[in-house]
């Protein structure tokens, strides 16, 4: 992984993705299972934390504007 | 006696025929002096044509005699042209006049044709040398004669009609040697005073030599020269002049040259109001049409209706703002899905289930190596045991138990024989239970086991 | 139209009866058309008070040697 | 439009009548219409206030004339 | 976005519209989705923000202009 | 065995296996067997130990993880 | 025998064996006897001492590894 340039949520998505068919065809070596495990949960939490930063982003947006988040809650209930 | 009767009507329906027919007697031209001249109240002249020796009925009928330029009277002498037919209720032939001229006077008319037709071809009659008679004249000369009913009928009828105008007689002689003169000079005059718009010139009716002065040269000459406007008025209407050919406007009568002069003054008032009505009513319309097309622009819809345009944006506006709030949320649920799944398949891969199993492996490997090892240990300690305790039972020691033993000198051979041990040597005598260290003191051969021999220490 | 010189009865009538047609017409703008209307009006009244001004004028007999007298027409007996 | 000569009543109309035609299309941009909406009722207000001005003027004219003023309200019976 | 020249109320629409639809189609990634959120909101806003102006101009319009409603009334009548 | 590039888990049980089998087959003389049980239990030892590390490594990562099974555990509430 | 080339365990339980055999037959004149009991005797005991070094030394390998026997028991709990 290039420190540099840090991955896009998809491509994260997407080792993560890689990770888990490898562990899921089972003939992984133990060690290195252990490693992409890790590395996986490693990723599964960026995944988490940015989508998680994203909805926040978004609520934030959404309560910059009264009105709007009436409507939303509205467009929920 | 059987003749055929004729009746009368019969005869004379005949006798027309003949006359109908006889070309020498129709359509001719008859020279006669007029009698008995009379005029019917319904235009129609009866009078007798007569010479010395003869006389004939004769008839002109209104539908002819309405273009004679002269009223015939007893006496006269006259051309007449027609046919000769009968008058059936009277039986009587009739010279039927269709047109008549005079005769005597016949030089006159020669005259008249000659000038009309030299003038005409010097382009005196020309339509477009006709001057415009001014609708409006401010200024009218009269030319006429001051007494008689010609003047007073144009004054009076100026007068009537258009009071505005100012009439100005120029006083002249109408008949006689010097009218043409008279006249001409009044016209010069007319033009040259300078403050007259037009002219009317004229007379009331009389004989052909009574008008004749409108048919010389000198009047047709002034009329021509005239820089105003000239309308011509002399005698009645049958009556065609020169003058009436020259001037600009020809009036059948003295009245009628007046009524041509000038406009009616309530004519003209009614005019005037009836272009005001025009006016105003074009004016009215044109606002009129000028309001309904405002009014209809102003209640157009785009108009009325400003704010639908506004609540149809925002709207729309509102439905794509829903639609990006949505959309995002749901993408962002989508995403979470994913990383769900993703995270739930990562999760159940968990190697802890591997480590265990691997962990089990390697401590049965374990137990197997420690059990191979100890086993094989035990196995050889118990073959081992078994040597043992076989050699045990093998051990020679056990013959000696018996009582035997064995004998070895300083050399530490077995000593069999008694050579073997010299006196005094040392010897080490092996029993079962341990071992004797003895001197030999003496050796007795030859003897046998039975002798005894054995010699303790 | 020239000032000095007055327009004559016709030619007043003329003016008159061109603006009518004009306006009749229809085409005329309406700044133009009132003006016209105004001028029309004015026209129209002109051409009414040059009539109703009845002024008896007298006949005159202009002699043949350029004198001038009055004629009294001769009333019909 | 330039300020130096001011439009005649027909053009004023004819702006007007263009403005209302484009906006009854209706594919006119949101802040363009209100433009043209605005500009429309300055319009309208011209054209009316002019024709009203006309129709001042007419009428002062008609009354000066009385005889027409008779007419006129023949012509409206 | 050139800033020299805003875009018009359609444009933003326009915009904003173009952006629902790639969001809809869902294969937008991540970041990218919330920066069109985010684009998108502004956008939203801006609209939102011309509409109040152009609201506002109209009923400035419509009441500091009481004299061609009293007109539209009175030619209505 | 070469030193340079340290067995695997997977291989190093793969020896142990074999030394058991040896082992068990008994035709092993007794030097060499006590040879092989050592060099036996010193891959066991080897296994074992990484057996620990990588459980301690799971551990790790669970532990240091506690928002990520927090929020697997709200995910799945 | 060659001094310098030791015999292996199972060389000596060979000889052991071989003697024992011989002596087992009965026909080995004593002293050879003696003698071939000695050398079983010495033989035996080497034998013994190989076991018993061998023994130990295995004590020894399971006694260095006390933890493995701690993990083994934990996971058979």
């Amino acid at each position: 992984m290039n420190e540099k340039e840090p991955l896009t949520f998809e491509e994260s998505m997407k080792s993560l993705e890689g990770l888990v068919e490898k562990l899921e065809k089972g003939d992984v070596p133990l060690e290195e299972a252990i490693s992409m495990f890790q590395e996986g949960m490693k990723l599964s939490k960026e995944c988490h934390d940015r989508l998680q930063k994203v909805e926040k982003q978004m609520t934030e947006v959404l309560s910059e504007d009264g009105e709007i988040s009436t409507f939303q809650v509205e467009e929920e209930s | 006696m059987n003749h055929n009767f004729l009746t009368v009507s019969d005869l004379t329906q005949k006798i027309k025929h003949l006359l109908d027919r006889e070309p020498g007697i129709q359509n001719v031209w008859i020279r006669a002096e007029i009698s008995n001249f009379k005029r019917h109240s319904r235009g129609h002249m009866y009078f007798t044509l007569k010479d010395q020796k003869s006389r004939v009925q004769s008839v002109m009928f209104a539908g002819n005699n309405r273009f004679l330029k002269f009223l015939p009277e007893d006496g006269m002498r006259v051309l007449v042209r027609g046919d000769i037919s009968v008058y059936e209720p009277y039986g009587q032939y009739q010279f039927y006049v269709k047109e008549m001229q005079p005769d005597g006077i016949g030089n006159l008319y020669l005259a008249f044709e000659k000038l009309k037709k030299k003038l005409e071809m010097a382009g005196y009659f020309a339509k477009e040398k006709k001057k415009q008679v001014p609708a409006v004249p401010n200024s009218i000369a009269v030319i006429t004669s001051p007494t008689g009913a010609a003047v007073r009928d144009i004054i009076t009828t100026l007068k009537r009609r258009y009071p505005l105008a100012k009439v100005t007689l120029l006083p002249v002689l109408v008949q006689g040697p010097d009218a043409p003169g008279s006249i001409a000079r009044a016209i010069r005059q007319a033009n040259e005073a300078g403050r007259f718009d037009v002219i009317i010139s004229g007379r009331g009716g009389g004989s052909l030599e009574e008008l004749w002065a409108f048919n010389e040269e000198v009047v047709a000459e002034a009329i021509f020269r005239s820089e105003l406007p000239i309308i011509s008025a002399v005698g009645h209407e049958t009556d065609i002049t020169i003058s009436d050919f020259v001037a600009d406007l020809r009036a059948p009568t003295p009245t009628a040259a007046a009524e041509l002069a000038v406009p009616d003054i309530k004519e003209l008032l009614t005019h005037v109001y009836e272009r005001k009505v025009r006016l105003t009513r074009a004016m009215k319309t044109l606002m009129n049409q000028q309001k309904e097309r405002l009014s209809f622009l102003t209640r157009s819809y785009a108009f009325r209706y400003p704010k639908q345009l506004l609540e149809q944006k925002e709207q729309d506006l509102d439905r794509v703002h829903e639609a990006l709030v949505r959309e995002s949320g749901r993408l962002l649920d989508k995403k979470k899905d994913q990383l769900d799944r993703l995270n739930q398949r990562l999760i159940s891969l968990h190697p802890q289930d591997r480590v265990r199993q691997e962990a089990k492996q390697l401590s049965q490997l374990e137990e197997a190596l420690k059990r191979g090892v100890s086993e094989q240990i035990k196995e050889q300690k118990h073959r081992l045991s078994l040597q043992i305790s076989k050699l045990d039972v093998l051990s020679p020691l056990k013959i000696m138990e018996r009582g035997y033993s064995l004998v070895y000198n300083e050399e530490n051979q077995l000593v069999k024989h008694i050579n073997q041990a010299p006196v005094h040597s040392r010897l080490s005598v092996q029993l079962a239970d341990g071992k004797l260290q003895c001197e030999v003191k003496s050796q007795s051969p030859g003897k046998n086991l039975n002798d005894g021999g054995i010699v303790n220490e």
